[in-house]
């Protein structure tokens, strides 16, 4: 049983995204390792996350390159088996270029760089990721990132909103970076994989932040063990 | 002949490399010679003085003389630290400037083998009222936040400062912390005759050709024009693949030895690293990878392309180091052997283009004495922007709204301070960063200091007071110091006003290290920092690295209820602070004070706080006791209510003095009443000076009251996006 | 080798921050009377066959959601 | 009102570190035979009188000392 952190040139977070899978396995028996982006065997994990940071140093558009490696054709077949995929910051501007996720990213609305704790609040979303948390509920996450800016046109938005795929939003007054709808974070409709700006694998110690984002490495956990 | 003199090298100097060489070099040879015979890589005029440090301690893994300084930290690890200016660069470019000052550095921290966990900056500007200066601080600030955030390397920390000598010539300097394990560190020394010599990373181009002669080592001109063809862009993508790359081969035993390439290129690169190891080195430069086809081999042997690296390896192991870059998909060739020839020796496909003794180019280099004076009087301009007339609440708002003490929340929210999973306490949360480190099972404390108008004021006692203030700023995380790094920032060191500045400060330096038993294990000295306006403030930036056994006690903020302590035997005084300088009468002299007893406090406050019974702490600084209480109420958002009677009758200083005051060795704590009381009778004065509630700060004395509502504190200290942002376009490079 | 250049453009109705940021930058600099600042990328480069151009723009160098691109085969 | 396009690009000899990126990682992604990708920035805008869009570009559009730009003047 295994969570796979995949790594690409320029990632930052990786090792960040390792330790929160790391603890949130503590006493399962589970363990996480990184992915080398060339791998194409995903068969044995559990579980994968595509982490933060500056894939090909987010030249032409963040995550417009790497959405190409190798890992990511076999991710995108492990997605559609249903297996539970996050992609933090970078890694869900990733999947969205990848179509994994709906949607896109653009520069922040400010134009810089920003990194901030900030409030999100939990969405109504049918998402194993999401089973730690209460629909509604207010926690505590930090975000950093140059180009967080969710964006869809309105048809696809209404769609989003619909399905019930918006996983969280900034918190009333603190959206940093001007996404619509205050869209922090989005599920595909089947809510196996997510994707979110804010960076929950900084929000795993008390001494470095908050530990509200542990309950989210350890929600599709939860569900696996229920399964099986 | 003139072309060594267009290249920055005196007649003497000229002479003198042709007697070592018998005849008169080549291009490619005076390319080579004129930049490390530089200030910049040959320390002309600093060399004698920072013999003088003291370098020594049990905790010290390398010292001056590698690329950085490292201390051991217990478990088999230890922490690499160096500070290093890029003054210039960022006065033509501001982005590229700041951005490839910390790219730089932090190679100077991989070349140890060390893993770049932190970035500190020490900025100073100009006062922000001209577009110019906003557009330095902002590419500034772009700049480094560009390279740190994309490399996944926390700026936890440092400080920015605006004082009109420093228009014209911003100071921009960068501080990397790294972790290594001890027994997987490199020094920079080739050995092994008949190993390869591997050049890593990016292609070579025609990057800062001369950079060393003559961006840093000449006055700036109004009008930089001609300088711009030399600028450097950074490419922060390349160096985490190199960084990576570089952790990989040395994680597997791949590599003799480790080098960065900074000003000058592979000349001082491959230069230092035959010296320090006393071989030669062939190098062919045919063989370097190039970005531009037609480059002429003196421009390959100097260009100081960013993002490469120079590693000794032996010629077994040459598949597995290229197999390893391939896999990082880094740049990676061949391009010489060491020899043990005693020779730097240059060749183009084979053919002999230049040919110099290496002990002739890296330590030949003519050191030169100062000649210093002191100057009969003040030199550097002094502008008003408060009246004598302010009452002491608007005083104390106008102090929280000057540029150089108002939150630079504006430039750490541009910077990730988080990623690496280390950072207790980011930059803005207190006086000193703190970083846990597991792999030694304890946490590390990080900071960065200087003043250089108070250096001005007395180059000898600013210089002690910048040392005490960085093991203060250590000491309210509970961290105890255990090495310094460096950055002294000059003018024309041939001027004997600066001569005395900076020998009279290089003094203070040692002493204050002597004084707290602390080793200087590295640095690096910018000079030259003048304009046609004159010299910049004298500008030593003391970095220091400490260590916290148990990070989980630090202090959470003041509460309600809490008394308030004055700890140390603190003299506050107008002289060189912060509102003389509002008020535009800033002169000659600092009161002259003790280095005990404010050693002592600093290590009383070290022990409190370690102890976990304070829920605060900070060091009096710029903007003395009214302003460092208004920054304890902000922080917590709880106001307070002191009364400095007793610090008046005790020190027989003014109203003024006793609110607003500077100097050397006061620290505020706060916690239970009882708790504070028993820090009393260990020789370090300890004064209850009033309790934590309230919405508002007050402070007072017998004929002055400071009385502000937080509110109208938060508006004050949270003004600097206002000065700094207005007319300025981020993003556009 | 053909030279190819392409221009990327952020979509109509998407709010392009970076030229918005310049818009309202001019009037402070002095420079009055211009608006509708776009701020796009030129991506140019020299290829065997132009085939493919399309292809790439539509994959890697425009996101079709929030990007318009333009072909300019600039000589064959 | 005139339409203006001012295309920014690397100096000549200057690193482009995005164009680099892109050209190096074009043949993982199957683009074979494309090369010299540079990058840049195109900035269209309308102005009332185009007399001092060279000054424009200086100041603020471009940054002079890494990037050389273009003008083209679309409609008057
Ligand atoms: N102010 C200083 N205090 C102590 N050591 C210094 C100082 N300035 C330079 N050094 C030491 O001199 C050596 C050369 O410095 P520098 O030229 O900056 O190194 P590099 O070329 O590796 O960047 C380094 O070991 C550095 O630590
Ligand atoms: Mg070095």
């Amino acid at each position: 049983m295994v969570w796979g952190v995949i790594q690409f040139p320029g990632s930052c977070d990786e090792r960040d995204a390792l330790n929160a899978c790391q603890l949130a396995a503590d006493g399962t028996g589970r363990e996480a390792r990184l992915v080398w982006h060339e791998e194409t065997d995903l068969g044995g994990f559990d579980g994968i996350v595509v982490p933060g940071g500056f894939s090909y140093g987010d030249y032409l558009r963040a995550g417009a390159i790497a959405r190409f490696a190798p890992a990511m054709k076999s991710l995108a077949d492990f997605a559609a088996q249903g297996g539970p995929v996050l992609g933090i910051c970078n890694g869900f501007q990733v999947l969205c270029e990848a179509g994994l996720l709906p949607g896109s990213l653009l520069p922040n609305e400010g134009t810089r760089f920003i990194c901030r704790q900030g409030d999100l609040e939990v969405g109504d979303c049918d998402s194993p990721w999401l089973s730690g948390f209460r629909p509604g509920e207010r926690i505590s996450i930090p975000f950093k990132h140059q180009s967080g800016r969710f964006f869809a046109p309105d048809d696809l938005l209404a769609e989003i909103e619909e399905a019930g795929q918006v996983a969280f939003r900034y918190a009333p007054g603190e959206n940093p970076n001007g996404s619509v709808n205050d869209i922090a974070g989005v599920t595909n409709p089947e809510g196996n994989v997510l994707g979110l700006m804010p960076h929950p694998e900084h929000a795993v110690d008390p001494l470095t932040g908050s530990t509200d984002g542990l309950r989210l490495f350890r929600g599709p956990m939860g569900a696996l063990d229920v399964a099986t | 002949m003139s072309r060594h003199r267009e290249l920055g090298l005196t007649d003497e100097e000229y002479g003198l490399i042709c007697d070592k060489m018998g005849r008169e070099p080549n291009a490619v040879e005076l390319a080579m010679f004129s930049l490390l015979w530089s200030e910049h890589c040959a320390y002309k005029h600093s060399r004698k003085l920072l013999g003088t440090l003291p370098t020594e301690g049990p905790r010290v893994v390398m010292g001056p003389g590698e690329n950085a300084g490292a201390v051991d930290i217990g478990n088999g690890h230890s922490v690499a630290f160096k500070v290093e200016s890029h003054n210039h660069p960022s006065a033509v470019e501001p982005f590229q400037g700041a951005a490839t000052g910390v790219g730089g550095i932090l190679r100077d921290v991989i070349a140890l083998g060390a893993r770049p966990i932190a970035i500190l900056d020490s900025l100073r500007f100009g006062e922000p009222d001209d577009d110019r200066t906003r557009y330095l601080v902002d590419g500034v600030v772009r700049g480094i936040g560009h390279y740190g955030n994309s490399m996944g390397i926390p700026t936890v920390g440092g400080e920015i400062a605006f004082e009109p000598p420093y228009e014209l010539n911003p100071l921009v300097n960068a501080m990397c912390v790294g972790l290594a394990r001890t027994d997987e560190m490199v020094r920079a020394a080739a050995s092994g005759t008949g190993n390869k010599i591997v050049l890593m990373g990016s292609l070579t181009g025609r990057d800062g050709i001369g950079g060393a002669s003559v961006l840093a080592s000449a006055e700036l001109e109004e009008g930089d024009s001609d300088k711009r063809p030399t600028v450097q862009i950074g490419d922060p993508f390349e160096e985490s693949k190199l960084l990576e790359c570089c952790q990989e081969l040395l994680g597997a035993g791949l590599l003799v030895s480790l080098q960065d390439l900074g000003a000058a290129g592979l000349t001082s690169s491959a230069g230092e690293m035959a010296s320090a190891g006393g071989v030669g080195i062939d190098l062919d430069v045919g063989l370097v990878p190039l970005r531009e086809e037609d480059m002429e081999p003196f421009e390959i042997i100097v260009s100081e392309s960013q993002e490469r690296m120079l590693a000794v390896v032996e010629p077994a192991r040459i598949d597995e180091v290229i197999a390893i870059c391939e896999k990082w998909q880094t740049g990676a060739a061949v391009i010489g052997e060491v020899t043990d020839s005693g020779l730097f020796r240059v060749l183009k496909d084979g053919e002999m283009v230049g040919e110099i003794a290496v002990g002739d180019l890296v330590d030949g280099c003519p050191l030169y004495d100062l000649d210093p004076a002191e100057p009969a009087e003040w030199i550097y301009p002094n502008e008003r922007s408060l009246g004598e007339d302010s009452d002491a609440s608007q005083t104390a708002l106008a102090l929280l709204a000057a540029p150089s003490i108002a939150s630079k929340r504006w430039a750490w929210e541009q910077y990730d301070t988080l990623v690496g999973s280390r950072t207790v306490l980011r930059a803005g949360a207190a006086d000193a960063a703190v970083l846990k480190i597991p792999e030694s099972n304890r946490a590390i404390a990080v900071a960065i200091d200087g003043n250089g108008r108070r250096v001005a004021c007395d180059p000898y006692l600013g210089t002690v007071e910048a040392v005490l203030e960085c093991a203060a700023n250590l000491a309210t995380v509970g961290a105890e110091p255990l090495g310094v790094t460096n950055c002294l920032n000059f003018g024309n060191p041939e001027k004997p006003t600066v001569a005395w500045q900076l020998s009279r400060s290089v003094e203070g330096l040692g002493d204050a290290c002597r004084a707290l038993d602390l080793p200087v294990v590295g640095g690096n000295v910018s000079l030259y920092n003048e304009t046609p306006a004159g010299p910049i403030y004298p500008t030593p930036v003391i970095g220091m690295v400490g260590e916290v056994p148990d990070p989980s006690r630090l202090g959470e903020g003041w509460q309600e209820g809490d008394a308030i302590a004055l700890i140390g035997t603190f003299n506050p005084s107008l002289a060189g602070s912060q509102l003389e300088k509002l008020r535009g009468q800033t002169g000659p002299g600092l009161p002259r004070f003790e280095t005990g007893p404010a050693a002592q406090a600093i290590e009383l406050v070290r022990e409190t706080v370690r102890a976990g019974v304070c829920s605060a702490a900070h060091d009096v600084s710029d903007g003395g006791l009214a302003i460092a209480l208004a920054e304890l109420a902000l922080a917590a958002g709880v106001g307070c209510e002191v009364h400095l009677t007793a610090l008046m009758a005790a020190t027989e200083c003014s109203d003024e003095d006793a609110l607003f005051g500077e100097g050397p060795g006061g620290f505020i704590l706060a916690g239970a009443e009882t708790e504070l009381e028993k820090l009393g009778g260990r020789g370090v004065p300890v004064e209850l000076i009033g309790r934590v509630g309230g919405t508002g700060v007050e402070v007072g004395t017998p004929s002055a009251t400071v009385t502000i509502g937080l509110e109208d504190c938060r508006r004050a200290f949270e003004s600097l996006p206002d000065r700094v942002e207005s007319g300025v376009v981020a993003g556009s490079s | 080798m053909s030279k190819v250049r392409v221009l990327i453009r952020p979509k109509e109705g998407i709010l392009d921050a970076q030229g918005k940021a310049v818009e309202s930058a001019l009037p402070g600099l002095g420079f009055e009377g211009i608006e509708k600042v776009r701020i796009g990328r030129i991506v140019e480069l020299e290829a065997e066959s132009t085939e493919r151009v399309g292809e790439l723009c539509e994959k890697l160098l425009a996101n079709p959601l929030i990007e318009d691109y333009e072909i300019e085969i600039i000589d064959d």
